[in-house]
């Protein structure tokens, strides 16, 4: 049996104690799937399982507060459950986490990219198959093939967990591991390389084209405060409706640090953002840190108490300057 | 705020209410010679202070910004500056990623005692900052520096396209 | 109708290189992955082929701008304190050149609310009356596209100023409205009569390639006979995240909020884009909410524009079927899907 | 040239005179700076305003000062979010910025040559007033007035200094009533509702118009359905959040109705025909 298949059959078990179960179903075109909330046995069919659920289901969990849900997860994605859990922002007793082995996800501004050198528009996407490590793409009658390896997710590239972290029904064979020991991260790389005045052009170059739409908050399973957030707060007034770089990376900088040490690095940010901004680097500039502080990843156990919430009397890495 | 241009630099300090209010009070009583350039914002608790506070005053032009609380151990409301110091270690470390000097920021500890020790903190850091200059904000790249680095990004989603 | 003219493609910069010495002129570049429109600088060759990931709404309507500047006066012992209000309405000549027609023609949307009779907005007008719409004939239509749902079509004119259509070598270029015939006097432009009928079939083409449109003329009685039916506006908001990339990219949406930004003493009271979707929107200081849920906004965002908008302008569709909502949602919410949605369940 | 009407700048005004009602509610008085534009000022009873805290925003609020006494332009706000706070903090020679009119009026022509019942609770009351005292200055125009007006308790009370006209005048019928007894009240005790019915007065050739809390307002209709009052002879204001006041910014639309501009002033009648979403 499939994996999809065997998620079905768990799901349509478990799916009468459950308000619904969010998932992944096909979207618009066939490049783009959707979420997917199966609330009656019908929906089940629909579900998907592949290199094209590229959003992170997590971050529908804590609307359902008092409710008893069922979610699919891929492996990260289950990383932001477990984060919600550290953060009893959710209650185990209401969450049913359904999952099975991953392959990795696609990134689509990079299908985009690679249709585009072919000279073909992802928006004339007709077909989209997916085998072993070849993802083919056949737009305005043209079938372009492209490794998986070249379009997948950053985060797929060093991903160290394919499997997800916590679930009550993982189906099928555990995916294996990504092989050889992950590469540091490209997006760091470059901005490291970078001179600090070279770091401030950079991001006054991306962020001018910021339009302050909140979805990279909005898409954020970790940003739980959603409706109340200081962003659009008049007291305090945190941030002004002035449209200037300013601003807009100072949302940034509210995001990046309201998620120090609960960030999971799901990469949702990032591919919500409709404008292309590489917001994910802050936070991943921010993961490096509290690893290297405290030798601590987010997501990863129920248990584990986040950095910024305690302290040691001697921090073992923090060096105070002398005067 | 008028600043005198040339002279004086925009620095901010956030200080604990218990220890280092009370020693920049205890050089000001002792009248030990202290650079001026610093406006103080005086605070409950070094814990009290949001790292975007810092943040914020930076992005938005501040030539430097210090904290100071109480010694770790004497914190007034027991573990404040504990938690403090994890946050404050942290923004530290992120200012550079922003394209911000992290010399521009710093935080220690002075009691109210420590009046001398005050008058050093503050002398060094204030050097510190007249050395750096007056800060660049992000809407004042140079067109040059901003056609430079825009030329290096290919296009493309990624930041090392 | 002037005749049609003609300009080869290595021509462009010429022309712009003229428009640009006039006024500003706004083209669609490349920047990090997106298309935005930016003034045009002869080193950065200008985008025509896809649609801008932003549309050039903010060329009328900015992100944000100044409605007047206050000041206070403190009271001295003679004098009252006294209060400043100096407004800004004028607005900056500009030449939006190579949008699609669906960014033009959104404005005619916004035209008949901030045009209106009892109170016309000054700002709008000024900028709307200082800006010419120079735009690009599609050739080529994407998956989001549905400019046919709503009345209009890859070649649509109205909204522009002068219509330009991707031909063989170069681009067939059209006056529409008297202001964009003036437009059209420059010696990189040429007699196009040779080209008109390539340019029509390249009009043809594309509009052919869009397919039949679905019925939906039903869809304002329809979403107002669904409005109590919660269930149904669950279903179709479950995956909606409420952020407001939909309404921001929307060359239709002309929402807004007014804040004031400054300090006690002097300022700006400013207006800028506003989305529907966001929780603040319609909260009340008391706290009540009278569309608490991602379900009821997007109810009203869907019944503004399929049904209250038509409602009140003619069976104008307060869309323009860009797409740019389906295909920059972070969650592929589907418009058109919710609209077809809403005619079939009202049908029963 | 003169500069188009720009309909988002305000008119500088300065407070004459505030009077605290209750504990949250204030009343300001207010003049165009510009005498001329107060001369020629015009509106209607039940047309609003957006007072203006320049620096801190705008909130709407009913000019509840009759067309007929232009001495000054009278609004009371209640404190509730970041405009009403910094307003509660003006006072007298303050200046403020005041857009006006905006919105629709009560149909007063309507009413002429019918018997009037006032239904006000809290500071629902202000909306009423306009009208009321509108009517009080051209008595002869209407038929029996009657006020009922209720407050949680006496000190909840707004207007308490006109209180003592309204219940002296023989020409017209007040009756005050309070949630709850209070020491030293003199008037009715009980839910407006409930005094209402009791007061029970006659459909026949009358206008009910009423304006207070949602809650209150849902059994006020109840009882004046009760009474036999039909639809078309129910009025009442609806408040939502507003930004423009001139029906662009799209926040206060029930369906196709913008509170702003088509409002705030509706029948029952014309309720009933909106989406259900206030």
């Amino acid at each position: 049996m499939s994996r999809l298949d065997a998620l079905k059959t768990r799901i349509k078990e478990a799916l009468p104690g459950l308000e619904c179960v969010i998932g992944w179903q096909k979207g618009y075109d066939a490049l783009h799937n959707t979420p997917l909330f199966i609330r009656g046995e019908a929906d089940v069919d629909k579900l998907e399982w592949g290199a094209l659920n590229v959003h992170n289901p997590a971050v529908y969990l804590p609307s359902f507060a008092g409710k008893k849900v069922g979610v699919v997860v891929k492996g990260c994605d289950s990383r932001s459950v477990v984060e919600l859990l550290q953060e009893k922002l959710i209650d185990r007793d209401n969450v049913v986490i359904f999952s099975a082995g991953c392959d990795g996800v696609v990134d689509i501004a990079k299908v985009r990219a690679k249709l585009a050198a072919a000279g073909l528009s992802a928006g004339n996407a007709e077909k989209v198959t997916v085998d072993g490590k070849t993802v083919t793409v056949t737009a305005a009658g043209k079938a372009v093939s492209m490794p998986l390896a070249e379009v997948a997710a950053d985060k797929c590239l060093r991903c160290q967990f394919p499997n997800a972290v916590l679930a009550d029904a993982f189906v099928g064979d555990p995916a294996p591991q990504v092989q050889a020991a992950p590469a540091a991260d490209a997006d760091l790389a470059a901005l490291d390389a970078m001179s600090v005045p070279e770091r401030m052009a950079f991001w006054r170059y991306h962020m001018d084209r910021c339009i302050r739409c909140y979805a990279c908050r909005n898409a954020c399973p970790m940003c739980v405060c959603r409706d109340h957030c200081i962003a659009q707060s008049r007291e305090p007034h945190w941030l002004s409706q002035e449209d200037s770089v300013t601003e807009k990376l100072m949302f940034q900088v509210v995001h990046a640090m309201h998620l120090a040490g609960r960030c999971t690095e799901c990469g949702e940010c990032q591919r919500a953002c409709p404008m292309d901004i590489p917001v994910l680097a802050l936070k991943k500039h921010l993961n490096r840190t509290i690893h290297d502080l405290f030798n601590y990843q987010a997501g990863v156990d129920v248990a584990a108490i986040p950095p910024l919430l305690q302290f040691k009397l001697e921090e073992d890495n923090i060096k105070e300057r002398s005067w | 705020m008028p600043v005198l241009t040339g002279k004086e630099l925009r620095i901010v300090g956030f200080l604990c209410n218990w220890c280092s209010y009370g020693g920049a009070d205890t050089a000001g009583v002792g009248r030990f010679n202290q650079p001026t350039d610093l406006r103080i914002i005086r605070v409950p608790c070094s814990g009290r202070i949001d790292p975007l506070f810092i943040a914020k005053t930076l992005i938005n032009g501040a030539d430097g910004v210090l904290v100071s609380g109480c010694h770790p151990r004497d914190c007034h409301y027991a573990e404040g500056n504990f938690y403090a110091r994890r946050r404050l270690e942290v923004l530290k470390r992120f200012l550079p990623i922003l394209g911000i000097d992290p010399a521009r920021f710093d935080y220690t500890w002075v009691s109210a005692s420590e009046g001398q020790r005050w008058q050093k903190v503050v002398t060094v850091f204030t050097e510190q900052i007249h050395a750096l200059g007056p800060a660049t904000r992000h809407e004042n790249v140079s067109p040059e520096l901003l056609a430079k680095v825009a030329s290096a990004i290919q296009g493309g989603n990624r930041v090392a396209a | 109708m002037a005749a049609v003219k003609y300009i080869p493609r290595e021509k462009l910069p010429e022309w712009l290189k003229a428009l640009a010495a006039q006024s500003r002129v706004l083209v669609p570049v490349e920047e990090g992955g997106s298309v935005v429109f930016r003034q045009y600088d002869p080193a950065r060759a200008p985008v025509f082929g896809s649609d801008a990931t932003a549309p050039p709404k903010g060329a009328v309507f900015p992100a944000s701008q100044e409605l007047f500047s206050y000041a206070y006066g403190k009271a001295g012992e003679e004098n009252a304190p006294t209060l400043k209000l100096d407004p800004k309405t004028e607005a900056t000549p500009t030449v939006v050149f190579g949008s699609k027609p669906c960014g033009a023609r959104g404005f005619l949307i916004f035209d008949r609310v901030y045009m209106g009779k009892k109170f016309p907005d000054p700002y709008y007008i000024a900028a709307r009356e200082a800006t010419v719409f120079v735009t690009m004939a599609c050739a080529t239509v994407e998956n989001t596209c549905f400019c046919h749902w709503v009345g209009s079509g890859p070649a649509d004119a109205a909204g522009s100023d002068v219509l330009l259509t991707p031909v063989e070598g170069g681009y067939t270029v059209e006056a529409v409205s008297e202001k964009g015939a003036k437009f059209l006097d420059n010696p990189a432009l040429t007699d196009g009569a040779a080209k008109a009928a390539e340019a029509e079939a390249v009009k043809k083409a594309s509009r052919e390639a869009l397919g039949e449109a679905p019925d939906i003329a039903t869809s304002p009685a329809a979403l107002l006979s669904l409005f109590d039916d919660m269930e149904f506006w669950r279903d179709q908001s479950d995956k909606c995240v409420s952020c407001g990339a939909c309404t921001y990219l929307c060359p239709t949406c002309y929402c807004f909020s007014i804040t004031d930004e400054g300090t006690g003493t002097a300022g700006r009271r400013m207006r800028s884009w506003d989305a529907c979707m966001h929780f603040q929107f319609t909260l009340e200081a008391s706290g009540h909410n009278p569309r608490p849920t991602k379900a009821h906004r997007l109810k009203n965002r869907v019944g503004h524009k399929f049904s209250y908008y038509p409602t009140l302008h003619d069976g104008l569709i307060a869309c323009c079927g860009c797409g740019r909502c389906v295909k920059s949602c972070p969650v592929s919410v589907d418009i058109r899907e919710i609209v077809q949605n809403a005619v079939a369940k009202a049908k029963g | 040239m003169t500069d188009p009407f720009n309909p988002y700048l305000p008119e500088v005004a300065t407070i004459l005179e505030t009077v605290q009602e209750t504990h949250n509610i204030k009343t300001f008085r207010v003049r165009f700076d510009d005498e001329a534009k107060m001369k020629a000022f015009k509106f209607e009873p039940g047309q609003v305003g957006q007072l203006s805290a320049p620096g801190i925003g705008e909130s709407t609020f009913v000019i509840n000062s009759p067309p007929t006494r232009m001495d000054y332009l009278q609004f009371s706000v209640m404190r509730a979010g970041e405009v009403t706070a910094k307003l509660h903090t003006l006072t007298a020679g303050d200046k403020v910025g005041v857009r006006a009119p905006l919105g629709n009026a009560f149909p007063v022509a309507d009413m002429k040559g019918k018997d009037i019942v006032f239904v006000g609770g809290g500071i629902g009351m202000a909306p009423l007033r306009t009208l009321f005292l509108y009517m009080l200055d051209n008595r002869a125009d209407f038929g029996k007035i009657r006020l009922l007006y209720g407050a949680r308790s006496p000190l909840d009370m707004a207007f308490s200094a006109e209180l003592p006209e309204w219940t002296g005048r023989s020409d017209i019928e007040t009756t005050l009533t309070i949630d709850r007894e209070a020491e030293g009240w003199e008037h009715k005790v009980g839910l407006i509702p409930n005094v209402l019915l009791e007061m029970a007065p006659k459909p026949e050739n009358c206008v009910a118009i009423t304006c207070g809390p949602p809650i209150m307002i849902k059994f006020t209709l109840e009882a004046l359905k009760k009474l036999g009052f039909a639809d078309e002879q129910i009025v009442t204001t609806l408040e939502k959040r507003m930004k423009c006041g001139i029906g662009i910014c799209g926040r206060c639309n029930i369906g196709t109705s913008y509170v702003c501009v088509d409002g705030p002033v509706y029948t029952y009648a014309q309720l009933k025909q909106l989406p259900n979403e206030l």
